[in-house]
Formats: structure tokens, C-alpha cells, sequence
């Protein structure tokens, strides 16, 4: 009989899921290959039918999204409890994503930057006799891998077809990759990018320049035009989308094996294209990165080594 | 004959790191002994040990003998052996300490009018919050050497003369307030 | 511009009044706005420096604080005792956090920073600077009918606190005097020490120390001695007839402030330079005076 | 790639060196602990690591107890690195599992709390102990050293090293700055103590210079571009025209004679300004070359255009003269450097209450040195600025020296020079001699003897720093003399001695450049301006610039023998390099992990030595060993993390930060 | 016994100029503050950002980065290096909230022992101000 699948998203924006029926025809050939018994977004099961499966019924669950409430940690653990395998579907699950950037401020700050004054959401609410709970908002967001163990990642914001046709293969393949392993090439994107020859040598920038703020030479390396893109730290395997798009890559990616900390090492090799000497010219330079954080951890804070905002620096509104 | 003999314990160490600790005599224990502060001093001819040798006292740690001397009294503070000092000590600032210790202490000569001078002035600015230097005058005078005040005759006649002397003393509006300041004990 | 502020000290209330007048006449003609700081009280000088550092401090940073509150920019201290203590306490209340605690108890907490936004100022030095020789040459009027003069700049004006002028061979006063027409000789002994209140307290070494500078000036050819300093020009003046009676060689000679002789060029009457109030060598002013306004020259 | 590789054994050995550290931290608490640490086979403490029974404890437990990491918790790495990786290889292990920790002068000598220190160490060692396991088994590079050396400053410091390397058969370039060698030396009148003749024992040493086969001499030229590495440095030096033609020029100085000024008129600088001369001059007879120069500063010809040119009518047919000559730039490659600029003596105008500049008869003893040469201005004879012979002389010690206020060291030969100047002032005028001391310094072979002989001679010693020199007299008896006023601190009271003649025995300073100087040829200079050797004791001529090495007063005041030995050194230290014609480099040196190379060129502009190149077939950043001198500035900007760093992997570094905060 | 917060400070000494002074302050017995762990690298250009930013999330208080002053790097450029990643660091970490005054960069000689002390003396009692960096979540997950 085929092999269970399931799919389940957690603080994510449903891209991931997107990018599986993006998988468009191909998808048929998977659901021909697996039988799909969990996927809240697209078939009408409840929890408690996976409740009700054995443990470890299930070949393999692609979780998608950051973990942020009780709720997302509590159908985390139980999928893995019914799942051979565990896959961390997309970068949010891999790193935390985009909402893993809510750790530069904490529970309280987010809800007082959604509802300020306004009505603010009851964490209890009692409808004739029975009560309806929210689950509890986390003050910081953590990656799928915190709260369970992963078996593989399959990076990207979201996941390229390409990629995720890649993982379900190598998946049912009799000889699985070895655990714990990134579902992707282990180098950095500049070796598939297009542009890569157009990139100088000696490369001495004066500021960053945004896209909206000049005309982009389509066929010249973005960096070498003073835009900030971070390829050259981020893994490949997204076959240079946002650079055919003439946008910068952004690190959805995440690192290479090698690196421990994208943002740090991102921040190394950035500020190493700056050209000038002098203090003063530099502070105007970086000026251009208004947001560092935002910038260079992107897809990745929580699993920095930071991790988050100081709380003991946040007030309660972030910074 | 005077017998000159000094025994370790008439050293007092403990002091000299203790005046070491006043502002501007830090530098004492740096001291060279070079003589270029008692070289360059207009005064040191007439003082008993000169600027070198009472820092040498100090940093010895011989008390009495440093404030009892005459030399920081004579010192007139015109700052020639701060300025020549080939280790900036501030020679002068020394002087004031031990001037200042001498008095507390009990141990200026007291037939020398000028740390008499000094605490007349001192009086007369505490109450008046300026200086009548008439009447400063005179009380040191009376209270030291009266005889002095035959040798200012002369000039004490010339300067009525000429209007330089005020006989009325003036004194700050602001007086209460400055007893109020200066009545505020040193903080250590 | 923000006017000056004129912190008096006490000599030029009693025996440096003349000062005092030719000061602020040469200001006056110079249309240097200058007032009085009000409520002044003394600035301790060394013999209080003597007695209680703090309390000394005390004292002068007052005066500070209350040219602060006067919004005054620059205190003019004529006095070279004033001066350099005023200099010392915004000096030490920095260096010496034991100070600066004195003196906040007494100011006020916070009170101390203010103490330094004021700048002290001997008067030399801004009319120096200030006003510029160029100014000065530009509106000396008057032919200098004296002779040579020695200038002595004695020692607190120009140690520990020099601004900008060398501490070992101080030369603006010899410059002023130039630009005012006025000769000078080489005085090697410009900055050595009077002996201050020694005069009053040791009257032979006192004396001594004057009768050298005024030797050495007469050796070098000087006729008269010129000042910054109220006690300076006191005891270079007040005891010339006790030197004569000490030595036969001894030839008196006028001592002069600068400004006296400045206001003087600039075409002051002389009543109002206080001349009237020198002691010795009355003789070569009153022939270099005389009582009739004197001719004013022509522009030189 | 360094991982764990293996079982890792680790032995740690803390060093007391004597009380040096075991008088602050508790080793025998620091071994204990180290004895638990996870990998640590053994730990021992002992009195002195670095000495032989020391090493033989590492050298053992190598082979007993099968270890293949080393820790040593003692000195800087700076000190002994050397010697425990030795000890480490002879135990027959790479010696590149050492890891040192500095517990001595980053620790027990800067704190005082027993405590503190002792956990201060535990935290190191810790951070060693984890760095260590992932040390790998490496080798030495190998740089080639060229056999040329080039040598900076042609004074005496300068002449010794060159003829010491040229007489060891290599080339050496000797560059100096002015139109001649000899520099200070070539000015002293006698040398101390032994009172021969400088000119008698320096000229044979500068002709030496000029004819040896294997000296390259360029005066009135500066170095002024340098590059490369040890071993392989690229020169540029620029040749300023002296508008005589040193290879036609025969040294037959008619065209001094033949010079429009028939008396001369321009300060001599070589007798400081006491004589004059012509536009065309040689500094001194026995300059070397024998080749005049042009000051065109003076020279009529080059200010109006308008001169007889007679020096080039008597020239002739040598056409010797160029009045058209231009700068020259020589490119060279030499293997090792020698500095040796030298010094400048200090001004006496900024010490202006001793009247230099003021009163014509205060002379600094650069002066006298002129003045009682033989072939000085005055012929050796002592005459005085105003005229007249000095019937009594002053001389002050310590003037821009010991002195915060002008320069805080001791210059080391002013106490001597002054007893030198006392005595042949004494000798050639008979005058009546004050030295003015404040400590009397005559620590050298026969110096003692030669004060003992100046005491003898019934010269004044007068202890006691001048206050100043003036020509205002107290008394008749002063009446046009200079006096000098001085606290005399052994008899206790102030002196005022009037004299005819003040010398200012005026201290040594850096060269006014030598910062420009230490930039250029990438050393250090210490507070004090002079140039930085690599160790006070150890490596007292070596720079932390390999191959460049420091000679005479450029490195802190001297005397001649002083310099000559430490010309010597110098000298020796370059030819040991250039002997062995290799020098095995430190293998800290970064590389490119090629197949994870994405080859976004990141590196390639942040390297200062040009060692990464691209390789445009594999589309990969590639790393010269020989030119990466092991920076690690490309491995830290390498946004894939491809560049790594032997020695400096980023394992071995994180091991060590987390080492150090993990709280045992 | 409630003993006074230590905090712990990271340095990265360049090993030509900042090492070398920390061992001259050694030499001549420069006493100051016991707070620093050194970590040697050649050169302050190879201070990787991660390692700074490992050590404030390993529990550092403080990370000190010396290198030789602008100008005089033994690599020519490295300092220079050092200084655009720092800058950019600086404003990384303050967005993160950590005090600026944590994260210090500093050119410090090969001849100057005493600055050493000034230095570490100064930064400690920052710290000490500053109280300890605690890295606390409060976290269920």
C-alpha cells in the first residue's frame, strides 16, 4: 500500500503550501505515488482523526511555518508522533522564517502593535456553557527543530518546484539522504547565477542603492551595482529566481553547511565591499542598511545565535 | 652645638603617602632631587631648606621637621619650580598642603607674620567675603612683629596720600550665602 | 558683541584703584563693553589657598558661577592673583573629583560644569587678541613722551596658566607697548617673582626682591616699569623711597599699569588714568604730564 | 578541514616559572582542574616548562602516556612558542598540536587577587584545552631569501653593517640621505673614553665602503617605496640630483675653488653653521664620495640664470658638472633590510631659560665637537662667538633629557660626551670647567676611569639641574659674563657661577621622519618615537617585520661601541636569513575549500598581498601560500564560510570563545 | 557571600600590535582589571562577526576587539576591515538590545601597555554599570 503523507503549516503564510500545488501536474504523480491522509488546507480532515492514526502510521509529514503558539507546538508533537519522518518544509520551518522576525520584539509588543488601544483578543472566551481558548501567543519564535526532531529541510521561501520535486524523490528513494540533511546543493547561489561573470574582481562600493532607486543593468551582477544581495552567503538551488526577476536574493535559502550564523557571516562579507577607509564615510555608508536585522536575518533570527531581542531589553514594544 | 641625627622612627611613611594623596601632590615620590625648584626659586635663598629638600623631607616622611620649617612659608607661590619641574611636580601645590597642615597642626613658627597674614586674611574674607587689606594688615602686624608697622609708616602715609587706601571695608551683599559655602566642612 | 565681565578682586577697590581707572578708560575707548560682576566676592588668593584648598576653590568658583548666571562669556580678571585662581579652580574642579565634590556641595549638585563654560581672562590678553596690535597702532594718538620702559609681566599672569604667551619669555606687553608708540628694553627679569605679600611680612626680603627688578631695569636702560598686576605695581611702587634710603645708587622710577600708559596713547585725559596715584618717580610724570591737556599729536 | 579526528589526548602542563606565576595563581588548583577536563590525559604543573627537564615532561608523555595534543599554560607564544613545538616534534608528534596559554603576562603578572588569576587561568586553559582537539598536523612554508641586502643610513651604524654583510660575500645596497657617509660620527672631534681621533678610526671604514666590490653606495637618495615580503623585497630608491656627476667627477674640488662667491656665504651644515659655504661644496675633506654637490638653493645659475658658470669652465673637458641633471629612481630586490637613520639632537631653542639662540655664547656640544676639531671652522681653536677665548666654561647635562616636559628618557652618552667636551675644553684653553650633573651616569668599559681622570683634572662636578643661564648680573664680578644659576643640592644652597662660555649637552631624539620611515617599511616605533624591537632582551635588532632588522641610535640612544655591536648583530641576523637562502614561514597561511567554492570573488579585493587569484576555467578563488601571509581578513569576509585558515580554523576559534564562557 | 558582579569580557588581540601590548603591559606590571579571556588572531581583519556574536550568545558581558591603529596594521589593510564589519556589527547588536558599549573596538600599539589597562579598566566598569547580559526567553517551547 502507498506510503502516508501529511502536510500541516504552522506560523506560515500558506506560500509553502502554494508551492506544493505549484508542483501542478507533477503533483499527481506524487499523489499517485502517496496517499495523502492530513492536509488541513486542502482535504477536510480534524486532529482528532490523526489522534486516532497509530503511532508512526505515517511515512512522512511536511510541516510547514515557525512555531509561535501552544497550538502550533502541540500538533507538532503530535505529528511526529505519528510520523516516520519529519520534514521541515520551507525556510520558516527550517530558521523561522519571516515571523521569526516578531523576536525583535515579544508577545507584548506585537499585540500592542496589531490592537494598540483597540479591542484586544480574550485569551478565554465562554459561549453558553462551553469555552472557546486561544492558544497562547509565545514571546519568541522558535524553528520547527526546537520543539521536535527533524529528519530533513527543505529550504526556500517557499520551496521551488524543483526543490520539492528534489526532496520527495530522494525521500522514497530506497537510500535516503543521511539524516538532519538540507535538502539542497551545498554551495553558495553565485555558482548558478546567471550574472556571476558580470561581478568585478576589485569591487569598492560607496553606499547600497535599493532597486526602486536606479535602472538595473539586467545582465550585470546586482551587487556590483551597489544593490545588497546576499547570494553569494545563501544556499542554491532556487536556480536564481529573484535575480532573473531582477531583484537581489534575500537569503531564503539559508546558509551553506559551513556557516553557523548567516547574519553574522553575511555582515563579514558585505561591509568587506565597502570601499572606504574612513569612519565617518563608512557610518554614512551603512546608513544605506537602515534595518541589519531585518536585512541579514530575514528568514533566519531565530536560529542565530542570538536568537532574539534581548528581553531584557524589550519593553514590551520591541524595539 | 646642634646634634643632627634623625632615627628611623621619627619617619612618619604613612603621611607621606597621605599627603601624596592631595590634589597636586601626587608627584612627590617622583621627585628627582635635581634642585632645578630651589634653583629657579627667587626665595630660596632665604629659607631654611629650600623646595628639593622639603620634598625630600615629605616623601621621607619627616613630619615636624617639614611643617615646621619656614621655607613653605616663604614660598610667595610664584609657580617658577611648578613650570621648571623636569618631572611637572607641582611643587607649589606641595607648599599650600603642608602650609595647610602646618596650621592644623599647630606647628608654624610663631613669631613669623605671614601664616599670621594668611589667617587674618582667611577671617576677614569668612566675614566680610572680601578683602580690606588695611585692616588685614594691621591685625597681622599686631599680632606678629608689631614693629613692622613702624617700617610702614612711610608708605601707609603715601598710599592715604595717593587714595589707594580705603580706610571703610566693604563687604559682598552676598555674604550670607558665601558663610553659608564656606561653612560646609572640607569633604575628604 | 556679549559685554565683558569685570571681576574687580579686592586691590583694585584699595591700592590698585588706578588700575582700576585706566582699565576701564581704555576699554571705554576701545568701545569694549565691559560690566561690573555684581555681588563679586574675593577670590581667595594664595593666602587663603593657604589656610582651606576647598573652601579657597569655593570662593572663586562662586564668582564663576555668577558670571555663568550673568551670561557673560569672559570674566575679566586684571588682578594676576585673581586671575590664576579663578584659572586654578575651573582647573581643579576637574582634575581633582575631591574639589569638585567641595565646591558642588556648596553650588549645588550639577553646578560644577558650568564653571568652565565661562572664560577667564587677564585683560593683556584680550586686548591682545581681542582687539589686535593692528587696532591698538590704528588708534594710539598720542606721542609717548616718557622714555623707555621695562616690561614686567611678575609671575601668575604668565605661570602656571600662560595663554599662549611663552611662560619663560612672555613678549605681549612689549608689543602693546610698541603698537603704542612706547619703547621698551630687553628686562630679562620680566617674570621674575616680587615676592607678592612679602613686602608687608618680611620687609627685607620683600624689598630686596624689588630692588633687584628695579636695578636690573634701570641697568637695562628703562626709565619707568610697567605692570599687570596690582600688587606687582604696589610693591614696585610703594617702597622706592625705602630702597633709596637703603642705597645710595639707587635711582627712583615710575611703575605704571600698562592700561595707564595705553589709555595715555589712545588719547585719554590723563586725569583719568589714575597717574595721580603713583608714589615714586611723581617727578618724571608730572614733567612727562603736564597738568594742561596735553596737545593731542597727530595720528602716528 | 580539522575535525576531531581520532581519540584526542591531551596533556597539560602549567608552568610556574618560578614565582613568576605560581606566586599568583594556584597551579596545583589549575593542573587539578585541567586533569578533568574532558580529552585531557594528563596535567602536570612544574617550576620551569621551557627548560630542558621541562620539555623532557612533554617529550615523554608523547611517547608513555600516547598523547596527541599539547597544552602549555605559561608564557606569551611570542616567548616560547618556538621552544614547545620543538619539544613537541622531538616527542615525535606534529608540532602544531600546541596550543599555548598565556597565563604569565596575561595574567599573573597584571592582577594582583589571587582568585581572580587562578580562575582567569582555569577559563584559558579550558578555552585551550577544547581549541586543541581540533588542531591538525601541518607543515612549515618555505619562503626563498635573496643574498642582497639593503641598508638604510650611512652612518656609522649603517657603514659597520653594510661591511660586515659585503664582507660575507653578499650585495648590499647602502642608501644615504645626505651627500656623504659618516653621519654624526664623521662630526665628533674625539671619541670617549679613549680620546682617539673619530675622523682617524671612521674615514678608512667609509673609504672601505666606497671601494668594496660588493656595496652598492647611493648618497643624497631616499627609499621611497618598498614592497614584498621577507626574503623578496621590491625597493624603489630616488636619487636626488647633486648636479655633479659622481662617475665623472675626480674629486680634484677645483670647481670649489673656481666658484663665482669668492668668499663663501651659505651656514655650513656639517659645522653647524659656525663656518660657511660655497653653493658648490663637499661637506668635509675626507667626505666619501669625493664627489661636490650643487645646493641649488644658493647656486646663482639655478636662481637667476645669469652665472659665469666658471666651476664648469674649470671642470673642462671631465664634464663632470650637470647643471641639467635629473632625480633618478633605481629599483632593487634585496632579501633583508637594516635600518640604521639614526638620530637628531634635540633643540635647545625649546628649552629657552638656557638662553640657546638668545646669548651667542651658549653652544650645544654639536658645536664644540666642531669647535675643538682639528679641521673645524676655527682650526681647533676655541674661539668664542663675541671673541676671545673662554676663560671659563659651563657645561649643563640632561637638556631634553629626563624631562617631562621635553623628552622623558636618559640619552645615555651626554654624560659622557660632557666629560669628553670638559676635557678638551680644558686642553685647548685651559678655562676654569663647571659640569652641572643630576646624576653622574658612567656605566661602560673605562667610563668610570675616565670620570675618575675628569675629577683629577680639577674640573667642577656641581650636582644639580640649571634653573637658568641669564646676563643679568647681581654684582660687579658678573658684569658681562653669562650666569648660571643652579641650586648646588650636595652643598645645600643656591649658586650663581658666571662663565664666558654655555654648553648645552643636549639629549638624542628620534628623527623628525621617523614615523614616515616606520610606515614605509611597515615597524613599530615605541612611545618614545625610536624604532620597536621585536623583544626588549631576546630579539633586541630583529622589527616584528621579518627580515628587517634595526641598527644604532634609530632603535634608542647609543654610544659608538654600543652601535657598532648592535650594527653588528644586525648584520649577522640578516646574513644567518640570507645564508640558509630560505626562511620557513608560519603555515597559518588561509586556503580555499575549492569543490564549495561558488566563486563569488568576495576575497579577491580584500587581499592586501594580491595572494588570491581567480581561475577563470574552474570559476574558483585560489590562494598563493608563498604570498598570503596569513591574515585570515579574506576568511572572515568569505560569505560561504569556503576560506579557511590553518592554525585559525573557525572551529578552532569557536571552540575557544565557547572554551572561555563555558562555566565548569 | 554575595559577592560584586564580575563581568566577563571576550577579547580578540590582534597578534601584532593589541597582543603585543597586552604582553608589555605584562612586562612592565601593569596591574588592571581581571575581567578579560584574550583570544589571539594574526589580525583584527580575521574577527569573523560570527565569533562576536557567538560570544554574546555564549554568555560574554562584553567583546573587546584590538587591533593596531589605522595605518600601522601589519597587513596594511586588515584594521581597516575590522572597522567597516564592527560599524555594521555596532548597529546589528544595538537593534538586538545589546548596549553599544558592550562591543568595543579599539587600536591599541604594540608600545602601548598603558592603554591596555585603560582600556580594560574603563570597559569593566561600563560593564559593571551595565549590569550583567543575561540572555534570559522566558519561553514554554
Amino acid at each position: 500500500m502507498k506510503p502516508k503523507v501529511a502536510f500541516y503549516w504552522c506560523a506560515s503564510c500558506g506560500g509553502c503550501e502554494e508551492a506544493v500545488l505549484d508542483l501542478a501536474e507533477d503533483l499527481l504523480e506524487v499523489t499517485a505515488l502517496v496517499d495523502i491522509v492530513f492536509w488541513p488546507v486542502a482535504l477536510d480532515f480534524k486532529e482528532k482523526d490523526v489522534e486516532g492514526m497509530p503511532d508512526g502510521s505515517i511515512a512522512i509529514a511536511f510541516i510547514n511555518g515557525a512555531i509561535r503558539t501552544s497550538d502550533q507546538q502541540k500538533m507538532a508533537r503530535l505529528l511526529r508522533a505519528k510520523s516516520e519522518l519529519v520534514v521541515a518544509f520551507g525556510v520558516c520551518a527550517q530558521s523561522g522564517g519571516v515571523p521569526g522576525l516578531a523576536n525583535l520584539t515579544d508577545a507584548a509588543g506585537i499585540l500592542e502593535e496589531a490592537f494598540g488601544d483597540g479591542v484586544r483578543p480574550e485569551r478565554e472566551y465562554r459561549v453558553d456553557g462551553s469555552s472557546v481558548t486561544l492558544p497562547k501567543l509565545f514571546d519568541t519564535v522558535v524553528p520547527l527543530s526546537a520543539v521536535i526532531p527533524v529528519d530533513y529541510y527543505v529550504p526556500g521561501c517557499p520551496p521551488t518546484p524543483k526543490i520539492v520535486a528534489g526532496a520527495l524523490t530522494a525521500l522514497l528513494d530506497p537510500h535516503p539522504p543521511a539524516k538532519g540533511a538540507v535538502l539542497a546543493p551545498d554551495h553558495a547561489l553565485c555558482e548558478e547565477c546567471p550574472r556571476r561573470d558580470s561581478r568585478p574582481q576589485e569591487l569598492r562600493l560607496e553606499r547600497f542603492r535599493r532597486v526602486s532607486e536606479t535602472v538595473l543593468d539586467t545582465e550585470k551582477c546586482l551587487l556590483a551595482q551597489g544593490v545588497l544581495c546576499l547570494g553569494a552567503a545563501t544556499r542554491a538551488g532556487c536556480e536564481a529566481r529573484c535575480i532573473a526577476g531582477n531583484m537581489p536574493c534575500t537569503g531564503c535559502f539559508g546558509p551553506p553547511s559551513r556557516v553557523r550564523d548567516f547574519g553574522g557571516k553575511a555582515i563579514g562579507a558585505i561591509a568587506s565591499v565597502l570601499g572606504s577607509n574612513d569612519p565617518d564615510e563608512v557610518e554614512r555608508a551603512l546608513e544605506s542598511i537602515p534595518d541589519p536585522a531585518g536585512t541579514f536575518y530575514r528568514y533566519s533570527l531565530p536560529t542565530s545565535f542570538l536568537e532574539r531581542r534581548r528581553m531584557e531589553a524589550s519593553n514590551g514594544r520591541g524595539n | 652645638m646642634e646634634r643632627r641625627l634623625k632615627l628611623q622612627k621619627e619617619a612618619e611613611p604613612e603621611w607621606a603617602r597621605r599627603i601624596s594623596e592631595h590634589p597636586g601632590c601626587e608627584g612627590v615620590f617622583s621627585c628627582l632631587q635635581c634642585g632645578a625648584c630651589s634653583g629657579t626659586c627667587p626665595l630660596s635663598i632665604y629659607m631654611d631648606f629650600g623646595p628639593r629638600r622639603i620634598i625630600g623631607l615629605v616623601r621621607e616622611g619627616f613630619r615636624t621637621t617639614a611643617l615646621s620649617s619656614e621655607t613653605i612659608w616663604l614660598c610667595a607661590s610664584c609657580y617658577s619650580c611648578a613650570v621648571h619641574c623636569p618631572r611637572k611636580i607641582h611643587v607649589t601645590d606641595i607648599m599650600y598642603t603642608l602650609k595647610r597642615e602646618a596650621i592644623e597642626a599647630k606647628l608654624y613658627p610663631r613669631r613669623l607674620p605671614i601664616p599670621v597674614l594668611a589667617q587674618e586674611f582667611y577671617r576677614a574674607v569668612r566675614s566680610r567675603g572680601k578683602n580690606p587689606e588695611l585692616w588685614v594688615v594691621l591685625r597681622m602686624a599686631l599680632k606678629s612683629h608689631p614693629l613692622i608697622l613702624l617700617s610702614m609708616i612711610h608708605t601707609g602715609w603715601a598710599l592715604l596720600r595717593t587714595g589707594r587706601l580705603s580706610l571703610h571695608s566693604e563687604h559682598s551683599d552676598g555674604i550670607a550665602e558665601i558663610k553659608r559655602y564656606l561653612d560646609l566642612r572640607e569633604v575628604a | 558683541m556679549a559685554p565683558y565681565c569685570y571681576f574687580p578682586g579686592c586691590s583694585l577697590r584699595g591700592t590698585g584703584i588706578a588700575y582700576e581707572e585706566s582699565l576701564l578708560e581704555v576699554f571705554r575707548l576701545l568701545h569694549l563693553p565691559i560690566e561690573e560682576l555684581r555681588d563679586w566676592n574675593c577670590c581667595g588668593a594664595t593666602s587663603y589657598m593657604s589656610i582651606d584648598e576647598g573652601s579657597a576653590c569655593v570662593l572663586s568658583a562662586r564668582n564663576l558661577a555668577l558670571a555663568h548666571k550673568g551670561h557673560y562669556r569672559d570674566i575679566v580678571a586684571p588682578c594676576s592673583a585673581c586671575y590664576l585662581v579663578l584659572r586654578k579652580t575651573q582647573d581643579y574642579v576637574e582634575r581633582y573629583p575631591r574639589i569638585g565634590r567641595r565646591v558642588e556641595e556648596s553650588l549645588g549638585p550639577g553646578r560644577l560644569r558650568v564653571l568652565n563654560e565661562v572664560r577667564v581672562r587677564h585683560p593683556l590678553e584680550v586686548l591682545y587678541t581681542d582687539v589686535g596690535l593692528a587696532k591698538i597702532k590704528a588708534h594710539a594718538v598720542r606721542q609717548w613722551p616718557g622714555g623707555k620702559v621695562a616690561c614686567y609681566y611678575g609671575c601668575q599672569m604668565v605661570r602656571p596658566y600662560a595663554d599662549g604667551d611663552p611662560d619663560h619669555n612672555p613678549v605681549r606687553m612689549d608689543e602693546l607697548m610698541h603698537a603704542a608708540g612706547v619703547p621698551t628694553v630687553d628686562f630679562p627679569l620680566k617674570t621674575r617673582c616680587c615676592g607678592g605679600t612679602l613686602t608687608g611680612t618680611m620687609p627685607p626680603v620683600g624689598l630686596r626682591l624689588n630692588e633687584i627688578l628695579l636695578a636690573e631695569a634701570h641697568h637695562r636702560g628703562a626709565d619707568a616699569m610697567v605692570t599687570v598686576c596690582p600688587l606687582c605695581q604696589y610693591n614696585l611702587d610703594a617702597y622706592q623711597a625705602d630702597l633709596r634710603r637703603r642705597s645710595k645708587t639707587f635711582s627712583e622710577m615710575p611703575v605704571f599699569f600698562f592700561t595707564q600708559i595705553l589709555g595715555w596713547a589712545l588719547g585719554s585725559d590723563p586725569a583719568r588714568l589714575g597717574l595721580k596715584r603713583a608714589i615714586s618717580g611723581r617727578k618724571q610724570i608730572a614733567q612727562w604730564f603736564p597738568k594742561q591737556r596735553a596737545e593731542v599729536a597727530a595720528h602716528v | 578541514m580539522s575535525e576531531m579526528n581520532g581519540t584526542v589526548r591531551i596533556g597539560v602542563y602549567v608552568c610556574h616559572c618560578g614565582t613568576n606565576i605560581a606566586g599568583i595563581v594556584d597551579v596545583k588548583a589549575l593542573t587539578h582542574y585541567a586533569a578533568g577536563l574532558p580529552n585531557v590525559a594528563v596535567a602536570r604543573d612544574y617550576k620551569y616548562m621551557c627548560s630542558d627537564p621541562g620539555q623532557d615532561l612533554i617529550r615523554q608523555d608523547i611517547r608513555d602516556q600516547h598523547l596527541n595534543r599539547i597544552v602549555v599554560a605559561s608564557c606569551s607564544p611570542h616567548l616560547h612558542e618556538a621552544t614547545f613545538r620543538n619539544a613537541t616534534r622531538a616527542g615525535g608528534l606534529n608540532p602544531f598540536f600546541v596550543q599555548m596559554v598565556n597565563i604569565r603576562e596575561h595574567d599573573s603578572w597584571v592582577h594582583t587577587n589571587h582568585a581572580e588569576a587562578t580562575l582567569k587561568a582555569i577559563d584559558m586553559v579550558r578555552a585551550a584545552v577544547r581549541r586543541v582537539a581540533y588542531h591538525e598536523a601541518l607543515e612549515k612554508g618555505r619562503v626563498s631569501i635573496r643574498p642582497e641586502a639593503l641598508v638604510v643610513g650611512g652612518g656609522i651604524a649603517g657603514i659597520h653593517a653594510a661591511l660586515t654583510m659585503a664582507n660575507a660575500g653578499k650585495h648590499v645596497y647602502l642608501v644615504e640621505r645626505e651627500p656623504t657617509i659618516g653621519g654624526h660620527m664623521a662630526q665628533f672631534d674625539k671619541t670617549f673614553p679613549t680620546l682617539d681621533c673619530s675622523a682617524c678610526i671612521l674615514t678608512p671604514k667609509m673609504s672601505a665602503v666606497k671601494n668594496h666590490p660588493n656595496i652598492t653606495l647611493w648618497t643624497y637618495s631616499d627609499v621611497t617605496a618598498i614592497e614584498g615580503y621577507v626574503g623578496n623585497y621590491n625597493v624603489t630608491v630616488t636619487r636626488r640630483p647633486r648636479y655633479v656627476r659622481e662617475d665623472l667627477c675626480v674629486g680634484c674640488l677645483e670647481c670649489l675653488e673656481a666658484c663665482v662667491y669668492k668668499q663663501a656665504k651659505v651656514p655650513d651644515e656639517f659645522n653647524m653653521g659656525l663656518s660657511k659655504r660655497r653653493p658648490i661644496y663637499i661637506p668635509f675633506p675626507q667626505a666619501v664620495p669625493q664627489t661636490p654637490v650643487i645646493d641649488p638653493e644658493t647656486c646663482i645659475q639655478f636662481k637667476s640664470g645669469k652665472c659665469k658658470k666658471t666651476c664648469i669652465e674649470v671642470c673642462g673637458d671631465r664634464h663632470a658638472i650637470d647643471l641639467y641633471m635629473q632625480p633618478r629612481t633605481e629599483h632593487i630586490e634585496v632579501g633583508t633590510v637594516v635600518l640604521a637613520t639614526g638620530f637628531q639632537t634635540y633643540d635647545a631653542r625649546r628649552s629657552p631659560y638656557y638662553g640657546y639662540g638668545h646669548y651667542p655664547n651658549v653652544y650645544t656640544a654639536l658645536e664644540i665637537e666642531r669647535l675643538v676639531n682639528a679641521s673645524g671652522p676655527t682650526g681647533g681653536e676655541v674661539v668664542l662667538r663675541t671673541g676671545g677665548h673662554p676663560k671659563s666654561v659651563g657645561i649643563i647635562h640632561c637638556v631634553g633629557s629626563r624631562d617631562e616636559n621635553t623628552n622623558r628618557w636618559c640619552s645615555r652618552v651626554c654624560c659622557m660626551y660632557s666629560l669628553k667636551l670638559a676635557h678638551l675644553l680644558k686642553e685647548h684653553t685651559g678655562a676654569e670647567i663647571f659640569n652641572f650633573y643630576i646624576d653622574m651616569r658612567t656605566p661602560g668599559k673605562g667610563f668610570e676611569e675616565f670620570y675618575q681622570k675628569l675629577l683629577s683634572e680639577h674640573v667642577h662636578f656641581i650636582r644639580g639641574r640649571v634653573a637658568e643661564v641669564t646676563d643679568a648680573s647681581l654684582h660687579s664680578s658678573e658684569e658681562g659674563q653669562l650666569v648660571i644659576r643652579v641650586e648646588d643640592t650636595l652643598a645645600g644652597f643656591v649658586r650663581r657661577i658666571p662663565v664666558d662660555m654655555v654648553v648645552l649637552a643636549t639629549g638624542l631624539e628620534p628623527r623628525a621622519d621617523a614615523q614616515e620611515v616606520r610606515r614605509l617599511f611597515n615597524i613599530t616605533c615605541s612611545n618614545e618615537g625610536f624604532f620597536l624591537e621585536r623583544h626588549p632582551k631576546l630579539a633586541p635588532v630583529q622589527t616584528f617585520t621579518e627580515g628587517i632588522f634595526l641598527a644604532g641610535c634609530c632603535q634608542g640612544p647609543k654610544d659608538i661601541p654600543d652601535t657598532v655591536a648592535q650594527a653588528g648583530a644586525a648584520a649577522a641576523e640578516a646574513l644567518a636569513l640570507m645564508d640558509a637562502g630560505y626562511m620557513e614561514t608560519e603555515p597559518n597561511t588561509a586556503y580555499v575549500v575549492e569543490e564549495s567554492c561558488s566563486g563569488c570573488k568576495t576575497c579577491i579585493s580584500v587581499c592586501p598581498y594580491h595572494a588570491i587569484s581567480f581561475l577563470d576555467e574552474r570559476q574558483v578563488s585560489a590562494i598563493n601560500p608563498v604570498l598570503c601571509k596569513g591574515c585570515g581578513t579574506c576568511v572572515a569576509a568569505c560569505p560561504s564560510a569556503t576560506i579557511r585558515q590553518h592554525l585559525f580554523e573557525d572551529e578552532q576559534i569557536f571552540e575557544e570563545i565557547e572554551g572561555i564562557l563555558e562555566y565548569a | 557571600m554575595p559577592e560584586e558582579y564580575e563581568p566577563k569580557i571576550v577579547a580578540f588581540f590582534c597578534n601584532w600590535c593589541t597582543y603585543l601590548a597586552a604582553d608589555l603591559a605584562g612586562t612592565s606590571r601593569i596591574k588592571y582589571a581581571p575581567n578579560t579571556r584574550v583570544i589571539r588572531v594574526m589580525c583584527s581583519g580575521r574577527v569573523d562577526p560570527q565569533f562576536v556574536l557567538d560570544a554574546f550568545a555564549k554568555g560574554a558581558d562584553g567583546v573587546l576587539i584590538g587591533g593596531c591603529h589605522p595605518g600601522d596594521c601589519h597587513y596594511q589593510e586588515g584594521n581597516y576591515k575590522a572597522l567597516r564589519r564592527f560599524r555594521l556589527l555596532q548597529r546589528l547588536v544595538s537593534q538586538m538590545g545589546i548596549e553599544p558599549e558592550r562591543l568595543r573596538l579599539e587600536w591599541i600599539s604594540a608600545a602601548e601597555g598603558d592603554r591596555v589597562r585603560a582600556v580594560i579598566d574603563e570597559m569593566t566598569a561600563q560593564l559593571k554599570a551595565l549590569g550583567p547580559a543575561r540572555r534570559s526567553h522566558a519561553e514554554a517551547a
